[in-house]
């Protein structure tokens, strides 16, 4: 049996590929790789989000709270590191992960134990935790000049050439191709999303699972979080509005079915590139800015068009023939 | 007619696995009625029953999938109780469900280790060993594919080769095997029971559900047989004929149960010409008259179904014209395969049938909402007294009739769905499987009403698994076998042998006697 | 009991800029014993976010509304309603459509402000060169017309080039990435001008991320406060504001004059506002209020502890 | 079993009608409204006047308007999420009409023909290539947007006819709005259509079981496919009422709306996953949601801090029945 399509990850990096081509030929230097690594550094918090969302996605779920999450994990360290700038930034960042973490378990805690859907339970505590960020900054923002510096200049350190922040990013795809693909979690992550009544047979809790991810979730959320409001320097209520639909885009477009079981971390990187080369190509190559929605918008589009006709089940096959000529 | 009681234990072994006054129900129904069940080791014990009878349910009771409701399991003689499938596996038990259990979008590998994989020194899944491990054991049950192979590119067949290769891939004491050859060929069926000797020999406990005489006189050492749910005998299969081993199953005679009710058969009324479908079904011909019933037999995934729902509009068929009543119709959706008069009973009740969080009244009224109803308003009383009449008829049992039909029991689910259609005063109506999980008396009480729908003219399909109920029931029986049609019968010709060499296309000769 | 309350409404609550003006209106408030400030606005700068906070407002029956607006015309409907409910409307730093308020007050003269964003990128660029703009919003009305103000008096800085405009919608991260842009595509930029506070600060930052420091230099309008980091830096070598807590302070004192002492706003009409002096209105009811003050390494300590 | 001595009867209902409204999950919205008007009259002494009731209203007629489109998508199991930006679109091609002279009577049939384009295009993907709405709309959330920034970029049109703005500005008798009652209006249509109708009955059939209602004869993808429609077209009017208040038309116009417009609907008691939930429900929950908004209003409470509570009352009202349940039960055993 020949797979007549080729995997979505390649047709997506091809078409990535097509991307920049035409860009060079409109403008050169973007693809120079300075300017690739600038994009994919600009592109890291999108990527980090973009796993998280996916792991959330594969179980049947959705995450609406995750820019609200890193909006409200970023005041609060700024907030700390305003309250006591000596506060080593390692401690700093598990600070964020673990109030990221939590948010997410409380996402996790009302799907589980009160089987709320996703959708339901996420609208409702991304307004909580946007509105919880006014009330602990009293609409405040915290500026660049008040942040000690050790915390505006971790996620820019260069290191190898590159900075933290497209480190973390790095690793973040690492840890997650090594989770879902060799560990017990990562494998039920696909079971849960794929055929939630066959995992029970094999002894898997599915509200367990999807507790679990909401929990990743909003562990990586807290991460970005830091990273964002570090590296902009700025922490305010608003930060990252309505960044919950591009990473949900991002996953989309990475090949990830809404409906779950089915995605892959290469796909859902690769989608969050895709709108990331695209945001930074458009004021490059002249564009108006103001195509950017429509082309995303499109891309979104085409997107699940195309997965849907690449993922369309066989179904079963009766007559004898037909099975031996597929 | 003499029903068999258990016949003694041999002494000299004791079971290795034994459930004694298992209990388990639903809501409204009783799926298992206080049965016993003993597995041997280095003995496959047949568990025989007719649809429903609570086969698969024993076997989701002892993997933990369903908690019993009452009785013990023990295991050497040792109480035990399995809060989870986790809890199971660890008690060494495992299954191949009747069910796929499997998960298209991981590999091969991935579905037989799912839960139990090899780690490596860091806690992760060691890939390469789980490949190793999972080509031998593919190689074992003669699989024709790699372990590395995507499982949503594999047939039904293979598939279900998987799910016995994951069954296979824990150091089980306990083997259960519920219906394992019904998706396989010949060839996969011999290596198969290949398996299982080898498995018999290396003194494992082999639980084997299966509705093939010949193969459970071939390969098991002990039968037990439950009927509607409750236990019925068991013992040697060397001590006991076929012929008993079914009188056990059924328990009672076949023409007591079916009602003989006299309809004449009037003019033809549907004729299907060719139809065809590139994957499910071909060259489907046949008539059906006013006041028949025509029986289809088939075993479990002949593609009757298929070609059911493509009558009436859901599957759309690549080739074949449809006549009611002399007249070429066009059916693309069941909205127009009701305007010609032909309905469907679906197998899957909960699904397809039955809308689920709707009350009865509105179920039973939904197809005849034009009725009901003044230019597109309901009219609620218009409603209530359709649904009162039909509820009636049927004589269902409902504490109410705005009451969700996802509340009442299966019988009576199926009781709504029949009043639903009747209501829309059909010509030819497809019943498929319609006793499919109903309890005795209510299955009695669909029988009657068939014959009695006949006999007031209207053109019965009744697609069934059970033999008794095609015998009993069917003015003529088309039997189909992958997707086509086997052979067609006449009233005269009808016995179990002949549908089932033709169902499952046993030549006379190698039939089982 | 019966204070004058005169509601402050500002494009979006927490930025500094509007703060401080919030400050000025408080002492203004002080000063005249007996009005109660109500210091509001949405929490996102946009133009449905402060009509239902002006419906609010007429709701409460307050006496004077002075308004930063979001939109030019989309308020004018909301404001009118207010108008015609007897309270009294002014806007001020962002202006509204002339038939939504009584009166407009600018921070300072337009052509002045105009004049001095380009005025501060050419200072420092004696032999001429590119320079790009980072704006707010596409809709914030003050930016557009100083933005309009400095074409016209391009032609008095020849060499100078303005090669593009985006906008950074007043968010830091977009900002940010808008003067990362900016910097990729030319690369040869030697200023970008950023007329808002939010975006000077996070065009100040992505040159400091770029590493141009020294070959692109931000300037605009924006708070001591949050400039000092970029003065030092070296990103900025100046820039411009008014005083916040006047502008604030003058709002206040000028919807008091309105309501309460039945000053007509009406073309060539001098107001007084308290301790700034008087405001004098153009054709359009429009006054200005001080000079823009130009700050740069020589006096920002003196400043970024106030404001 | 047709013995008619043998047959049960089987009574039509069980419930009295009153019992089956006191219990519902409408009269628990009713008694929170009841309460939320009470609480607001004692906490500010401006909230009891008639026009400051009226202007209360525009928080939420032209929301509400979508909510009940959106109510019947949803309990059919699909959702519109790109509502927002068919009203940013209608808005635009409205606009775009007035540059080239366009009266008001050519202003409302383009704004109500571009929502209904744009629900063609969303049930086109939807119902003809079968994706997933959650999914389609987001696309098309950025696509009519976008087109929308496309047309205008940082541009706005103003100059609206005055004989416009009566939609969204005018009273029809003393304190009574245009949008009341259009909004009144509107309810009763979708109340009608949703609970005394064939087509609200295969509405309710599709979204608790979408394979039983095809098997019983209902033409599921029509009926979800006109839903789509009416979604866009109430986004068109909802576009017309909004852009005549306004007086202008920007690209960022009505940005956010959709949640709001789906929290209206989940809060009004319809269930997200489909199959349940009333038209009454929905009226009460925008009551609700604009009492509120007004109440914290008026006490100038940031709008951000307002959207804590009804973040709170969204999963509130879900959550407390539920734990109310589970903790009967435990109580039981
Ligand atoms: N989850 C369930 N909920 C309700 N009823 C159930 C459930 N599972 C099984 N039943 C009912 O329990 C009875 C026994 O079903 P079971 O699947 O054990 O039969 P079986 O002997 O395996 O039949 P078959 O030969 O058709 O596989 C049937 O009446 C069935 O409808
Ligand atoms: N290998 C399989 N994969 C997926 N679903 C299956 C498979 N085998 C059976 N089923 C499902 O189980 C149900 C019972 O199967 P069944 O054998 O009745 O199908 P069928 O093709 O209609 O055959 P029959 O001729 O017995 O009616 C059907 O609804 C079918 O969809
Ligand atoms: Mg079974
Ligand atoms: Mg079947």
């Amino acid at each position: 049996m020949t797979r007549f399509i080729p995997v979505r990850e390649t047709i997506l990096g091809g078409a990535i590929l097509v991307l920049l081509l035409l860009i060079s030929s409109r403008f050169a230097g973007f693809v120079a790789p300075s300017n690739l690594a600038n994009v994919f550094n600009d592109t890291a918090p999108l990527i980090i989000l973009a796993l998280g969302q996916m792991v959330v996605i594969l179980t049947r779920c959705i995450d609406l709270s995750v820019a609200a999450n890193l909006a409200l994990t970023g005041m609060a360290v700024a907030m700390i590191n305003v309250a006591m700038p000596g506060l080593p930034i390692p401690v700093i960042i598990a600070i964020a992960v673990l109030l990221g973490a939590i948010m997410g378990a409380i996402n996790g805690v009302l799907v589980w134990k009160l089987a709320i859907p996703p959708i339901v339970v996420t609208l409702g505590t991304m307004t909580i935790f946007r509105g919880i960020i006014f009330l602990i900054s009293d609409g405040k923002w915290v500026n660049s000049h008040e942040m000690s510096p050790a915390f505006t200049d971790f996620p820019r350190m260069v290191l190898l050439g590159l900075p933290v922040l497209s480190w973390a990013a790095i690793i973040t795809i690492i840890l997650f191709g090594i989770m879902m693909a060799r560990t017990q979690f990562g494998r039920s992550i696909f079971a849960v999303g794929g055929n939630p009544h066959a995992a029970v047979y094999t002894g898997i809790d599915v509200g367990r699972t999807q507790f679990w991810a909401f929990v990743v979730s909003g562990a990586l959320a807290g991460l970005t979080g830091y990273l964002w409001v570090s590296r902009f320097a700025v922490a305010y209520v608003d930060i990252a509005g309505g960044f919950e639909l591009e990473v949900v885009a991002a996953c989309v477009i990475g090949g990830i079915s809404i409906a779950g079981g089915v995605g892959s971390v290469g796909g859902a990187v690769l989608g969050a590139i895709f709108l990331g080369v695209v945001k930074n190509a458009l004021p490059v190559v002249n564009i108006s800015p103001f195509w950017q929605l429509a082309i995303s918008g499109s891309a979104i589009l085409i997107a699940v068009a195309f997965n849907a006709r690449a993922g369309r089940t066989k179904g079963r096959i009766i007559l004898k023939e037909a099975e031996a000529t597929q | 007619m003499s029903t068999r009681t258990a016949s003694p234990i041999s002494p000299d072994v004791s079971p290795m696995v034994s459930m004694d006054m298992i209990t388990k129900t639903f809501p409204g129904v009783k799926a298992l009625d206080e049965v016993k069940l003993d597995l041997y080791p280095g003995q496959v014990t047949a568990l025989v029953g007719e649809n429903g009878a609570g086969k698969s349910t024993t076997v989701k009771i002892l993997t933990g999938i369903y908690q019993p409701n009452g009785g013990t399991i023990r295991i050497d003689g040792d109480p035990i109780s399995f809060a989870s499938p986790n809890d199971a596996a660890k008690a060494g038990i495992t299954a191949i469900h009747q069910e796929t259990v499997l998960f298209d979008e991981l590999s091969v590998a991935e579905n037989i280790y799912i839960g139990h994989a090899p780690r490596t020194r860091f806690g992760l899944i060691d890939t390469a060993q789980m490949h190793r491990s999972a080509a031998k054991l593919l190689a074992d049950i003669g699989a024709p594919f790699s372990s590395h192979t995507q499982l949503r590119d594999l047939g039904i067949a293979n598939k279900h080769l998987v799910a016995i290769a994951r069954a296979l891939s824990v150091d089980a004491r306990v083997v259960i095997m519920d219906e394992p050859t019904a998706a396989l060929s010949h060839k996969e069926i011999e290596e198969l029971y290949e398996l299982v000797e080898a498995l018999k020999s290396q003194g494992k406990a082999i639980l084997f559900i299966s509705h093939k005489f010949d193969e459970i006189f071939r390969i098991a050492d002990r039968y037990t047989v439950f009927r509607d749910g409750a236990f019925v005998g068991d013992g040697r299969i060397d001590d006991i004929s076929e012929g008993d081993l079914v009188t056990m199953m059924v328990g009672r005679s076949v023409d007591q149960i079916f009602p003989q009710s006299d309809h004449d058969i009037g003019d033809e009324v549907l004729k299907v010409v060719g139809y065809e479908h590139p994957t499910e079904f071909a060259d489907i011909n046949f008539s059906l008259n006013k006041g028949e019933i025509l029986g289809f037999y088939g075993l479990v995934g002949a593609g009757r179904s298929e070609f059911m729902q493509a009558l009436f509009g859901i599957t759309k068929p690549s080739k074949g014209v449809c006549r009611v009543n002399g007249d070429i119709k066009v059916i693309r959706s069941p909205a127009d395969a009701v305007s010609n008069g032909i309905v469907y009973v679906p197998e899957d009740r909960g699904k397809q049938g039955a809308v689920i969080g709707l009350p009865i009244f509105q179920n039973i009224t939904l197809p005849s909402l034009s009725k009901t109803s003044r230019r597109g308003f309901l009219k609620l009383a218009e409603e209530f007294k359709l649904a009162r009449e039909y509820s009636q008829r049927l004589d269902l049992r409902a504490a109410s009739l705005d009451q969700d039909v996802g509340n009442l029991s299966g019988g009576n689910q199926q009781k709504v769905v029949i009043a639903k259609w009747l209501a829309t005063q059909p010509q030819v109506i497809i019943l498929d499987e319609p006793t499919k999980g109903i309890d005795i008396g209510s299955k009695a009480a669909v029988h009657e009403f068939m014959s009695e729908l006949a006999a007031q003219g209207l053109s019965v399909i009744m697609v069934s698994s059970e033999i008794p109920e095609i015998i009993g029931m069917s003015d003529r029986v088309i039997v189909m076998r992958d997707g086509r049609i086997a052979t067609e019968l006449t009233k005269d010709e009808l016995s179990p042998e002949t549908l089932v060499r033709h169902a499952a296309g046993i030549t006379p000769d190698g039939a089982a006697a | 009991q019966d204070d004058v309350r005169i509601a402050i409404v500002v494009k979006a609550l927490g930025i500094g800029f509007f703060e401080a003006a919030a400050e000025g209106a408080e002492e203004a408030a002080a000063e005249l014993g007996n009005v109660e400030i109500i210091y509001t606005g949405p929490t996102d700068t946009t133009a449905e976010g402060q009509i239902e906070v002006i419906n609010a407002l007429i709701a409460q029956q307050v006496d004077a509304i002075a308004i930063s607006a979001n939109d030019t015309d989309a308020l004018v409907p909301a404001l009118q309603r207010a108008m015609q409910r007897g309270i009294t409307v002014i806007s001020w730093d962002s202006g509204v459509a002339p038939e939504g308020r009584q009166l407009h007050l600018n921070p300072s003269s337009n052509a002045l402000i105009g004049n001095m964003i380009i005025k501060l990128a050419a200072d420092h660029l004696p032999d001429g060169g590119e320079v790009a703009l980072l704006s707010a919003t596409t809709t914030s009305t003050n930016q557009n017309i100083w933005m309009e103000e400095m074409n016209k008096v391009m032609g008095d800085y020849p060499g100078i080039d303005v090669v593009a405009t985006v906008y950074g919608d007043d968010l830091a991260d977009k900002s940010y990435r808008e003067a990362t842009g900016l910097m990729q595509s030319y690369p040869d930029l030697d200023a970008i001008i950023a007329p808002t506070s939010v975006g000077i600060v996070a065009a100040a930052q992505a040159v400091v991320d770029a590493g141009k420091v020294g070959q692109v230099n931000v300037t605009g309008l924006g708070l001591p406060s949050e400039m000092a980091g970029a003065i030092e830096s070296g990103a900025s070598k100046s820039f411009a504001i008014w005083n916040p807590i006047d502008l604030g302070y003058s709002a206040t004192m000028l919807a008091y004059e309105l309501s309460q002492n039945g000053v007509e706003a009406a073309p060539g009409a001098e107001i007084p506002m308290g301790r700034m002096g008087n405001l004098t209105l153009d054709e359009n009811n429009e006054g200005a209020m001080a000079d823009p003050f130009v700050y740069d390494a020589s006096n920002i300590d003196q400043f970024k502890s106030i404001f | 079993m047709t013995d008619a001595t043998q047959t049960r009867h089987v009574p039509d209902r069980l419930n009295s009608r009153a019992a089956r409204i006191f219990k519902s999950w409408e009269a628990l919205l009713l008694a929170v409204a009841i309460a939320i008007f009470v609480i607001n009259s004692f906490a500010s002494p401006y909230f009891l006047s008639a026009w400051n009731l009226s202007d209360a209203t525009f928080n939420f007629t032209e929301k509400a308007m979508i909510a009940f489109a959106m109510a019947l998508l949803i309990i059919s199991g699909e959702i519109d999420l790109s509502v927002a930006s068919i009203i940013a679109l209608a808005s635009t091609a409205m606009g775009l009409a007035l540059q080239y002279g366009a009266g008001t009577p050519e202003l409302v049939i383009i704004g109500l023909t571009v929502g209904v384009l744009c629900g063609a295009f969303n049930g086109f993907f939807v119902t003809v290539l079968g994706l997933p709405s959650i999914v389609v709309t987001i696309g098309t959330m950025s696509l009519f947007r976008g087109i929308s920034f496309i047309i205008l970029g940082d541009d706005a049109f103003r100059g609206y006819p005055s004989s416009f703005s009566w939609f969204g500005q005018g009273y029809i008798y003393w304190v009574f709005t245009v949008e009341m009652l259009l909004f009144v209006i509107i309810a009763i249509i979708y109340g009608v259509l949703l609970h005394k109708t064939n087509f609200g009955r295969a509405v309710y059939a599709i979204g608790n079981n979408p394979t039983g209602a095809l098997f019983s004869g209902i033409r599921v993808q029509r009926v979800k496919f006109v839903l789509f429609l009416l979604t866009g077209l109430m986004s068109g009017i909802a576009a017309i009422c909004l852009t005549s208040r306004l007086g202008s038309t920007r690209p960022s116009i009505a940005t956010g709306m959709e949640l709001e417009v789906v929290t209206m609907v989940v809060l009004g008691g319809v269930n997200i996953l489909g199959g349940s939930g009333t038209i009454p429900g929905v009226v009460i929950a925008a009551f609700v949601m604009g009492l509120v908004t007004f109440g914290l209003g008026l006490l100038n409470v940031p709008g951000i801090v307002m959207s804590i509570f009804i973040g709170l009352l969204l999963i509130g009202v879900i959550a407390l029945p539920r734990l109310w349940a589970m903790a009967s039960a435990r109580r039981k055993s």
